[in-house]
């Protein structure tokens, strides 16, 4: 589903933030992105989404080239991959339903539709009661459910979540991973960045870790593996 | 229809949102187009008066060498009587003396340019008027090729060299009227694509994470040029208020108390006018947020 | 010192951030300002035609009843020859019949005006030249008190009743002049506050967070303040380049050219202009600002 | 230091954020502040900058009744008060530098001063070598150590930190609340909102926790207590 080969990043600045990834991530997997802060985990998210673009290396989704993507075909693109950000990138102006629901216009899908869907997926990140609140009027945990929300409205085949759980108390946290796992579990590729340590080590996926840029570890059933 | 809804009520949304953003666009291309209106009424009452200015006049002089003999003169003024074009009454010989006495009343307020003249300068000559002012270049013609004793003719003045400089006039105020009509659309185009750019500077963190969940660039796009034009129009609709407001109140009363300038407007002016406004405020609208996404929304 | 420095630097980066605003604004005040000069131009132009125009009348007509006789008539005209401000070259006996025949001749192309009347309803008059165009007045008071046979003199219409028509267009026109340079200003203001507004507006959450780390009210708005007036300023200059390239380049060619208009600019016009032109435009900015800053900053 | 006298927080519709708040909390106390998502932890930081005010109840700090308080001397209650906010709050079109050394500017303090303070305080948050770097170019880590570099530059007597360690991984969070700890020992009253159980029963702090707007537990030495 993706692979990556020789993929590295570098800022301006001179700064590495991915060196040399090569990986392999299979169609259905689950995979937990860890790594110490700064070590390139929402880079490596943001070239799979083409908001960055690689300084060398290869990228393939779905067999797909993205480094070779034609500009107007990056939507598509981006609508095939759910992604929670790291800050939410909430649209303050929209309510919660609509900022659900924009994500479902874009595709052109029927009012009809986005009615019925919208409030049904929030239900279930526990926000059925906030339809109608704006972005600045949630807590922090409040708005990061938001983000997961919109994600995974449009089932896509992948979804990446970056820090889905750094603005909620642990139990919820756990909640959300399940609720990813169950997500997982109808064939959606799923890769989480995290901080977690519990989660990480109370989940057993994949763990992927990154140092500095570096893969340092990919170990299948592992453990968060820092102090 | 649903993606037409959704356009609308997106940028309904974001112009009331950005009202004052709005608000100031519209004023821009209010002012552009009102400007433009005015001008363009400006010069038509000009061009009227100008042109009934034309019309008016059908004067021809002819100045005589001092060497002209009495009955030289005689010939020449039979010519001239004799001449179908020209008003036979009108013929006036003005003499020497009679030129200098006028060109020293004119000039009494500036006595240093006669009062050391010994001989006079000045020509005998005729004063003429044609029956119809348009037939001054043929009477000049005519005196030109066929007058008798041309040598002692030194020189013809016609209303046409008169008529020569109004048109020069009237050529410059339509070039100044061309350049500002220019200029103030372009200004406008790019006031309105300002404001535009504003409004996609004010939400360029929303359009980047609209990018992000998998908007097409058209789909973002949208939105700004109906805003664009939507303003351009509501612009073009108060300039059209203000244009008529301004002709009923302001204008058509100067024409009537100044009317011994010949103010007047053509027939029909307002109905080119009006709708030239409107269409300029849509194609300004259009213009200005096309400029401005095709600088800021590249992804 | 410190705090000036921060106030510049801060100013100077909101305004390359905001370079678009920033030239929005500063054209904004530049069109409102340039047009206030070139109206106070034309204005001044205009006025001066008026007085020039003023200067040079001095006609006074006297408008009979059909009833006087030929003695009367003569009793008349000799008391006007008899007044001493009055040109008496200049009196001439305009009769009813000739009056018709003029009247006929300034409406032939409406013929329906004349075509059905039987009976000639114009008077007889006497037209006179006074001296001195100032002295118009004085010569129809004399009449007025001392002419004989007073009951068969219907109407006197003087050149001051033609000066009071060209005043009550020049104070038309001053009024309208008033009119468009405050409402001009208003929307240059507006236009101002409208940008200050859109800068505050873009940075309303950065403005937020200032507040939040402890600024105080007047720490976050002076830099506004001064980019309010300095935009002003900017454009004023931008307005008075304008302006004088306007009259130089094409003002002063009318001038010339139209000399038989008389038009002229008075001395020491561009001296008064100029100045106010650059304090209207540091006002605007700074009502500008004030007004955008009363309206959204507040705590 | 801080006192709150049945202070109740209400927002429009109808949303008890803080519900009948009594409590004290001394000079040089640190505080954990815990909770689930929605429970009023933010509210209860915003009601001490007087971001919001509260809907009804007294709140004092250093025995001023900040209820009270003239707009005009809100600026001066702010300087007293780091705040470290959950989602950084940072100037995006300044650079770090600038950002840090803006609160300083606001209070005044002199060029030299801030050319000398700004990079040694960076530096103890591990940002020596980003100081020219704009937020938008930092990981979220790394945003999240510059909002707390902000919060302490100007030794403020009270410093709140909202979320400190939401978006690093466990030992730096570790390091940042040991360096909360350092400052709290200089005689500052801290207190941290948090999620993070594993750094709440790791010091063993006073715990006040909060559940729907309520105080449910207030404890010295306390732990997480939620599973
Ligand atoms: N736009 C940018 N320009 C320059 N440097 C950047 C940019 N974005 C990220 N970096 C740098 O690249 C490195 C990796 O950043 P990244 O955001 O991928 O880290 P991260 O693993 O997500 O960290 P965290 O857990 O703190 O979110 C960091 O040192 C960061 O400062
Ligand atoms: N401006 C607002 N308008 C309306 N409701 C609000 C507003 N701000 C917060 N709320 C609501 O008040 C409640 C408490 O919010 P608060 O931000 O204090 O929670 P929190 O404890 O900080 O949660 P988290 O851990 O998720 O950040 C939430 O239900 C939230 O939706
Ligand atoms: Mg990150
Ligand atoms: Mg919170």
């Amino acid at each position: 589903m993706i692979r990556m080969r020789r993929v590295t990043k570098i800022y301006k600045g001179n700064v590495y933030a991915l060196e040399d990834v090569t990986l392999d991530i299979e169609k259905g997997e689950f995979v937990f992105l860890v790594g110490p802060s700064g070590s390139g985990k929402t880079t490596f998210i943001k070239l799979l989404i083409k908001e960055e673009e690689p300084t060398s290396g290869q990228i393939y989704i779905a067999d797909t080239n993205i480094n070779q993507l034609r500009k107007w075909k990056v939507p598509y693109l981006r609508r095939k991959i759910g992604c929670v950000f790291q800050d939410f990138k909430l649209l303050p102006h929209k309510t919660v339903f609509q900022n659900v629901a924009y994500a479902m216009e874009v595709t052109g899908k029927s009012r009809r539709l986005i009615e019925q869907q919208v409030p049904e997926v929030l239900k279930l990140v526990g926000l059925g009661h906030k339809l109608d609140a704006f972005p600045d009027e949630l807590s922090g945990g409040e708005q990061q459910r938001v983000a997961i929300a919109r994600a995974f409205i449009n089932r896509p085949p992948i979804l990446l979540a970056d820090e889905p759980t750094g603005n909620v108390d642990p139990s919820l946290g756990e909640g959300i991973v399940r609720l990813l796992e169950k997500i997982n579990s109808t064939g959606t590729t799923v890769i989480v960045a995290t901080h977690d340590k519990n989660i990480v080590d109370a989940f057993r996926k994949r763990v992927i870790a990154l140092e500095n840029g570096r893969i340092i570890r990919d170990q299948d059933r592992g453990v968060y593996g820092y102090e | 229809m649903n993606r037409v809804k959704y356009f609308a009520a997106e940028t309904w949304a974001s112009l009331r949102k950005n009202i004052i953003l709005a608000v100031a666009a519209i004023a821009v291309v209010a002012v552009s187009l009102g400007i433009l209106g005015l001008v363009v009424m400006g010069w038509n009452m000009f061009t009227n008066m100008i042109k009934n200015a034309e019309r008016k006049v059908g004067e021809v002089d002819l100045y005589l060498t001092d060497l002209t003999t009495t009955e030289e003169l005689k010939a020449i003024e039979a010519f001239l009587a004799s001449i179908p074009e020209v008003d036979a009454a009108t013929i006036y010989f003005k003499s020497k003396d009679e030129a200098l006495q006028e060109f020293k009343e004119r000039f009494k307020d500036q006595p240093e340019l006669w009062e050391y003249i010994d001989e006079n300068p000045l020509p005998n000559s005729y004063e003429l008027m044609t029956k119809d002012p348009k037939d001054v270049g043929v009477v000049v013609n005519r005196i030109k090729n066929d007058a008798p004793h041309p040598e002692r003719i030194e020189d013809i003045k016609s209303a046409s060299s008169a008529i020569e400089k109004l048109e020069n006039i009237f050529d410059k105020f339509r070039q100044i009227g061309i350049v500002a009509v220019v200029a103030l659309a372009v200004i406008a185009i790019l006031l309105v694509s300002v404001t535009i750019q504003v409004a996609i500077f004010a939400r360029r963190r929303e359009i980047g994470i609209m990018k992000l969940v998998g908007a097409t660039n058209w789909f973002i796009r949208w939105p700004f040029v109906i805003e664009g034009v939507f303003e351009g129009t509501v612009g073009s609709l108060v300039a059209i208020l203000v244009v008529l407001s301004v002709k009923v109140w302001i204008l058509d009363r100067l024409v009537e108390s100044l009317q011994f300038l010949r103010l007047s407007f053509s027939a029909g002016l307002l109905a080119v006018l009006v709708p030239c406004i409107l269409l300029g405020g849509v194609v300004i609208g259009a213009l200005g947020s096309a400029y401005a996404l095709g600088r800021f929304l590249e992804v």
